[in-house]
């Protein structure tokens, strides 16, 4: 039962899948890089959930042809492409900061690695 | 069940004003002519003093003085005087005025005097409105406006040792208070009020009663000395300069008993605490008190350290008078609270003037004193008598008003306990007395006996100089307190006494 | 007059955006940010006005109606929250003229303020927002502007922090978005009020989505406001940054996500019977760890700044516990507490700049006797230490009073507890400095130096005088916060 | 020690979220809750009501302009954190400063194509609501070109075509106009951002110039984005 929904649902998870892998990265791996890398998964993740709510089968994109509801065209949810859309600008703002910082980083303490950068801290 | 008249005045709020503006003042005065802070901080105690005793004539009659000033947090600040409150008030102001006067001189060329004169004062607005407060909201107010600026007191010297007495203080003081914040609460939540002066706010017993009445006994105790709560009290109070320690142990302390007095009387009730029987948790801990206190005293050699010791012991006295749940053992405890003051304050000037004269603290050198300081060590042993309760000064009045009590309330035993507290008084008292009169004077002393010190006067007045006149005269007064009023028909504190426990009885 | 709702962010948003147009030289983008906060103030002092009497300002963007466009809701919570925060503002700004400009370079200068305005448009944002997509954006702008007042200062530790903060609140906004993302694939709405008439309907189809959608929500503004355990990033971030920025960040940066749950809580999640039986407990066991633990971390603090820090972490757990009974006066005492630790710890990190600025020191232990040079600095480092206390006549008693008082009414004697023995731990690390400023003598006796200059010095006074104020006559406002609390616990 | 606990955490995450797709609606349902009244009025009305067919455009510039107010921010915010982060940053610690390339097949190459890339980048934006694309699309390909420009001519070479002064002022400029557009709608009478509410002309359906404010806004939101990226790349290949 449980993985016949499951399979229903396979955006769904392949979503999850995609959040849960881009958190782990950002958990575990020391480089910073990799963390930002890990971050924009994680957010892939979210957005690709966000679209597979908003979209049905037979679904067309939301760019109205003909002007009314009879004629029988159905759309994909627009809100969530609206949604999906100011997700990426703040990941992006987000990773050019992130980024920035890193470099900065880099240049004063030689190194991209998490445990070295809290060992010089200290 | 007679009713009580009220008459509305906001002369209390003034009562509590007065020195705080007095201590702005004086601060700012002091930065640039000393004198002039001297005579303003002197003036203040003193007006303050006298407008206390304004209120003899209504309370003399039986009439209760209310107030309420709707300014403060979130209850407004409320005042209520009856002849307890005016009792203890009326002796706070009296013993604060003498306590400033002996600082006049005492303090002269110490370092932060400026500073010490504004505390004194706050702290003496907190204390007289501790006294006088209508409400446990005011209590509370009042009660932490004289706790904290007190620890600038205790580490006025600031040594290292008084820098950690004075954290001890603080810490405990703050743990009171916040023990004090939640009973209170929980007595709002309860009662919905937190008006003092009924016959009792809560009428259940429930786990959150008896946590509030323990919230209650341990903030309060802990600020009266109650063993095993006292172990701030014998670090800070010697550390002070002489006078605060005086107010320290002769009126401070006392708040937390008055409190407790309060509380039980008029917090949880008579009916509810002999039907509970939760007195007794007081009852056990007071006869600790009065044993380990005293006992403690003996092992001391440090005069202000053996005093606040003294002090744990005669608060002890005080907290049973109350656990009794008898009218006569309650005349006897308030009158013990103003013996008590008297004596204990007299003894820390006493101590005062000893430490400033001879730079002596341990009472193994006291030998010859007696022929050096004559004035201060015959005050010094009127006051110890007085703790003693030899007859006929006023300890013995509160003592035996004390044990008759004891007999009364139907629990002798515990007037063995008092009986105790005399024996150990005197057994720790006394030989500071003798040694001070009838031990051979070391070389030393001898030589400043022939010799006085410089600056004194001539030498055929050869006890004048001991101290100058303002640090005399208070310890004078307050030795004469401690005999006259005991001898004198017209024992108006007595009185009082009386008064104060017929209306906590009949109400 | 409704358009105040709107401007109340769109101001701070046209000044920042204003710094790199006007405020290019010399100090032309202090005087735009001071005149952005100031003119921000008077938008949110009108605010107050007229929700103070009851009415909230329901404001449709666009003229879109709530279902299809976005809602800002102002009512008496928000309307004084934001005064509040903007007053807090206003001294800080004030105070960084002096503090910042020697510290920084022209160019970070620069986007310090303009950084500084974005953090205050993104707080305004999220305490009246009313759409849950919204609350989301204004949260990221917060969020970024506050990883950038940390990162403006040009120190290793500094970036190190910022980057800290900025990967796990990037976590935290993922969880946030997830959650709105579960939360809308099971209503089809974004807005409080359809949602919390939708929100039960979905309970019952799916209630475990909701419940996981809740969990998500909290445990990102969790993060975002440093609720036990996921404080883990604040100690470094509010230490290492700049005094100012401390302070902004630490007195009220994180009360952001506090914010943005009580009014979820209040106007979404409180119609679904599940959450509300959950989701207080969870809140009230962290905050609990978060009192008892970061109060324990803050004893064994040598820096100044780091021990305020872990101190606001106990904080935040009193606002999350207060809030977690549920009961109209404990929520007075966690809104008035909001506002209470922005002026009382403003104040003290201001102070502690103060000293940093004069003295260059940091450490708790050198700060011996430093009364005797900065007396009008160490008072008020004194009101701050002894309202976090909660002595009486201080700000701090009066929230502690309503939290206790509420706690008990709801029959909740253990909470009650907690905050008196939390109370008892500010005094524990507290006290020590306030005796050892005032009484302690310096290891070498420093050349007497003047007091910082008044610029510097009356912001942080000033906040100081609103504490005692708001502690000594609170009726009013306690009056104002009373009928808000009542309205967000919907009685 | 890191591995345990955060394996621990992804575990109960992903074990929640597993509970929770049990019970999710099937994944391209018709009838899944989402597909509710709101979007149906967004689908069938917007027409109508913002006069662009791009209904991703309508809610992104009209129905939730706030938001996207809000999302130009974060981007000022982003440029503004690194640009603080990255002042006086030199670039001499990155292996290879960034410089000019001696390519002349890129320098040629590029030369030509970076006008044909800043004209379909116009296009999109200006076409934003009649099309897919919009100001974010149209921004990023126009700041693609002048990343294009960066990367072949270096950049002290398009520090002196784009000043990075001339890039922040831009930056601000953009933003402020998506708030005046907004303090329109309050002048015209209507609420903040208020399009056809407040009176804008909405034109005729399908034209270069329809959709009132809309085009306004994404005017402006093309020349913020493109203003980012520059500034962005500008700050992080280091400032000349």
């Amino acid at each position: 039962m449980l993985s016949l929904d499951l399979f229903l649902r396979l955006n769904y998870l392949a979503s999850i899948m995609l959040f849960l892998i881009g958190l782990h990265t950002m958990l575990t791996h020391a480089n910073l890089i990799k963390k930002v890398m890990g971050m924009n998964i994680m957010e892939t993740g979210i957005f690709l959930f966000l679209v597979s709510i908003g979209y049905a089968h037979g679904t067309l994109s939301p760019i109205i042809r003909q002007s009314g509801p009879e004629q029988g065209l159905i759309y994909t949810n627009p809100l969530l492409a609206a949604i999906v859309l100011t997700g990426i600008v703040i990941a992006v703002s987000t990773t050019a900061y992130a980024l920035s910082i890193i470099i900065k980083l880099y240049e004063q303490c030689g190194t991209l690695d998490v445990d070295r950068l809290e060992k010089l801290r200290s | 069940m007679n009713a009580t008249a009220e008459v509305y005045s906001l002369l209390p709020a003034l009562i509590v004003l007065l020195p705080i503006i007095g201590a702005i003042a004086g601060y700012l005065v002091g930065l640039r002519w000393p004198t002039g802070r001297d005579l303003l901080c002197v003036f203040t105690v003193g007006i303050t003093a006298a407008l206390t005793f304004t209120f003899y004539p209504a309370i003399s009659r039986g009439t209760v003085i209310v107030g309420s000033v709707q300014i403060l947090v979130p209850l407004g600040v409320t005042f209520r005087l009856d002849s307890l409150g005016f009792l203890l008030t009326s002796l706070t102001a009296v013993i604060w005025f003498l306590a400033t006067l002996y600082s006049l001189s005492y303090m002269k060329g110490e370092h932060g005097v400026n500073r010490y004169y504004a505390f004194l004062m706050v702290t003496f607005s907190g204390a007289v409105g501790t006294f006088m407060a209508g409400d446990l909201f005011s209590f509370f107010l009042f009660f932490e406006l004289m706790s904290l600026p007190a620890a600038v007191l205790v580490i006025h010297e600031e040594t290292a040792e008084a820098v950690q007495a004075a954290l001890k203080y603080l810490f405990m003081t703050v743990a009171g208070s916040l023990m004090f914040f939640f009973s209170m609460v929980a007595t709002f939540e309860m009662a919905g009020s937190v008006a003092l002066g009924g016959r009792g706010l809560i009428a259940e017993a429930s786990p959150v009663a008896f946590l509030t009445f323990a919230g209650f006994v341990i903030a309060l105790g802990m600020k009266a000395g109650m063993v095993p709560l006292h172990m701030w009290l014998p670090d800070a109070h010697p550390v002070a300069p002489s006078p605060a320690s005086a107010l320290l142990s002769g009126i401070m302390i006392k708040t937390g008993a008055y409190g407790m007095l309060r509380v039980m009387y008029e917090v949880f009730g008579l009916e509810f605490l002999q039907a509970t029987g939760w007195n007794t948790v007081v009852l056990v801990l007071s006869v600790v008190t009065i044993l380990l206190g005293s006992s403690v005293a003996i092992t001391q050699y440090d005069l202000k350290r053996r005093l606040a010791y003294s002090s744990i012991g005669q608060m002890g006295c005080i907290l049973l008078g109350m656990g009794l749940m008898s009218e006569r053992a309650l005349t006897g405890d308030v009158f013990y609270f103003f013996a008590d003051a008297v004596a204990k304050s007299c003894l820390f000037l006493c101590a005062g003037v000893i430490l400033k004269t001879t730079g002596k603290r341990d009472i193994r050198q006291f030998a010859g004193l007696g022929q050096r300081l004559p004035v201060t060590m015959v005050c010094f042993a009127v006051a110890a008598l007085t703790l003693m309760g030899i007859p006929p000064l006023n300890g013995f009045v509160s003592k035996w008003q004390l044990s008759v009590g004891a007999f009364d309330a139907g629990m002798p035993g515990y007037a063995l306990a008092l009986l105790a507290s005399s024996m150990l008084n005197a057994v720790y008292y006394l030989p500071i007395v003798m040694t001070a009169f009838f031990d051979h004077p070391t070389p030393v002393e001898a030589a400043a006996v022939a010799a006085p010190p410089t600056g004194g006067g001539r030498g055929t007045r050869r006890w004048l100089p001991e101290a100058s006149a303002t640090m005399l005269v208070p310890m004078l007064v307050l030795a004469l307190g401690c005999a006259v009023f005991a001898l004198s028909p017209g024992n108006w504190p007595l009185r009082l006494s009386e008064a104060a426990a017929r209306v906590l009885f009949s109400k | 007059m409704d358009h105040l709702a709107v401007l109340l962010t769109v101001i701070p948003l046209s000044g920042a955006f204003f710094v790199p147009m006007f405020g290019r030289e010399g100090d032309r983008g202090y005087r735009v940010a001071l005149g952005t906060v100031l003119l921000t103030t008077a938008c949110a002092a009108a605010l107050l006005v007229i929700t103070g009497r009851g009415q909230a300002i329901s404001y449709y963007v666009g003229n879109w109606a709530p279902p299809w466009g976005i809602e800002i809701r102002v009512d008496a919570f928000s309307a004084f929250l934001s005064f509040s925060f903007s007053l807090v503002y206003l001294a800080v700004i004030a105070y960084s003229a002096r503090d910042v400009s020697h510290e920084l370079n022209p160019a970070a200068l620069r986007w310090y303020w303009s950084l500084m305005l974005l953090l205050l448009a993104g707080l305004l944002g999220v305490s009246s927002a009313a759409d849950l997509f919204n609350l989301f954006v204004f949260t990221e702008i917060y969020s970024l502007a506050a990883c950038g007042i940390i990162s403006v200062r040009d120190r290793m530790d500094s970036l190190e922090a910022a980057l800290k903060y900025l990967l796990l609140s990037a976590v935290a906004a993922g969880c946030i978005l997830l959650g709105i993302s579960l939360i809308y694939m099971v209503t089809g709405h974004l807005n409080y009020a359809h949602l919390a008439t939708a929100l039960p309907a979905a309970v019952a189809t799916s209630p475990r989505t909701v419940l996981a959608a809740v969990a998500l929500l909290a445990t990102g503004f969790g993060l975002k406001s440093a609720l036990f355990p996921l404080h883990m990033w604040l100690p470094d971030a509010h230490s290492s940054a700049l005094s100012p920025a401390s302070a902004v960040l630490s007195g009220i940066a994180v009360k952001a996500g506090i914010i943005a749950l009580f009014r979820l809580f209040a106007s979404v999640l409180s119609a679904s019977p599940a959450v509300v039986r959950a989701m207080p407990t969870f809140l009230a066991v962290l905050a609990v760890g978060g009192m008892i633990f970061g109060a324990l971390f803050a004893m064994t603090q040598t820096d100044l700044k780091r021990m305020l820090a872990y101190s606001t972490v106990v904080q935040v757990g009193y606002i999350y516990l207060a809030f977690s009974v549920l009961n109209p006066v404990a929520l007075t005492g966690a809104i008035l507490h909001i506002v209470n630790h922005a002026l009382l710890k403003g104040m003290l990190f201001l102070s502690a700049g103060l000293i940093i600025h004069r003295t260059g020191k940091r450490r708790i232990a050198d700060l011996q006797g430093i009364g005797r040079e900065m007396p009008l600095t160490m008072i008020a480092l004194t009101i701050g230490a002894m309202g976090m206390v909660g002595i009486p006549l201080t700000n701090g008693f009066v929230s502690k009073w309503h939290m206790v008082l509420g706690s008990l009414e709801a029959g909740q004697p253990l909470a009650a507890g907690v905050i008196l023995l939390s109370s008892l731990f500010s005094a524990l690390y507290y006290f020590p400095l306030v005796i050892a400023g005032w009484f302690g003598n310096p290891a070498a006796p420093a050349p007497a130096r003047p007091e910082a200059p008044p610029s510097m010095l009356w912001p942080v006074l000033g906040l100081g005088a609103v504490s005692l104020i708001l502690g000594i006559v609170p009726e009013p406002v306690v009056n104002v916060l009373g009928e808000a609390a009542k309205h967000l616990l919907g009685q | 020690m890191r591995h345990l606990p955060a394996l621990l955490l992804v575990v109960a995450i992903a074990y929640v979220l597993a509970l929770t797709l049990t019970e999710a609606p099937a994944f391209g349902g018709l009838d899944v809750p989402a597909r509710n009244e709101v979007m149906r009025f967004y689908l069938d009305e917007e027409l109508d009501q913002a006069g662009i067919p791009n209904t991703v455009t309508a809610i992104i510039f009209d129905y939730r302009a706030y938001d996207t107010m809000g999302e130009a921010t974060v981007l000022f915010t982003a440029v503004g954190a690194a640009a603080a982060v990255l002042a006086g940053h030199a670039g001499k610690l990155v292996a290879r400063p960034m410089a000019a390339t001696d390519d002349v097949i890129l320098r040629i190459v590029s030369r030509m194509v970076i006008p044909f890339v800043q004209v379909f980048g116009i296009y999109v934006v200006v076409y934003g609501h009649l099309s897919p694309g919009g100001g974010f699309a149209g921004g990023t390909i126009l700041g693609g070109s002048m990343a294009l420009y960066l990367f072949v001519f270096g950049p002290k070479r398009t520090a002196r075509k784009i000043p990075p002064a001339w890039g922040e002022i831009m930056e601000g400029a953009a933003a402020f106009w998506y708030v005046l557009v907004g303090l329109g709608g309050v002048l015209l009478g209507a609420n903040f951002l208020a399009n056809a509410a407040a009176g804008v002309p909405l034109g005729v359906q399908g034209q270069l110039f329809s959709g009132g404010a809309i085009w306004l806004i994404g005017l402006g939101v093309g020349v913020k984005v493109a203003a980012t990226i520059v500034n962005l790349l500008v700050h992080l290949a280091g400032e000349t």
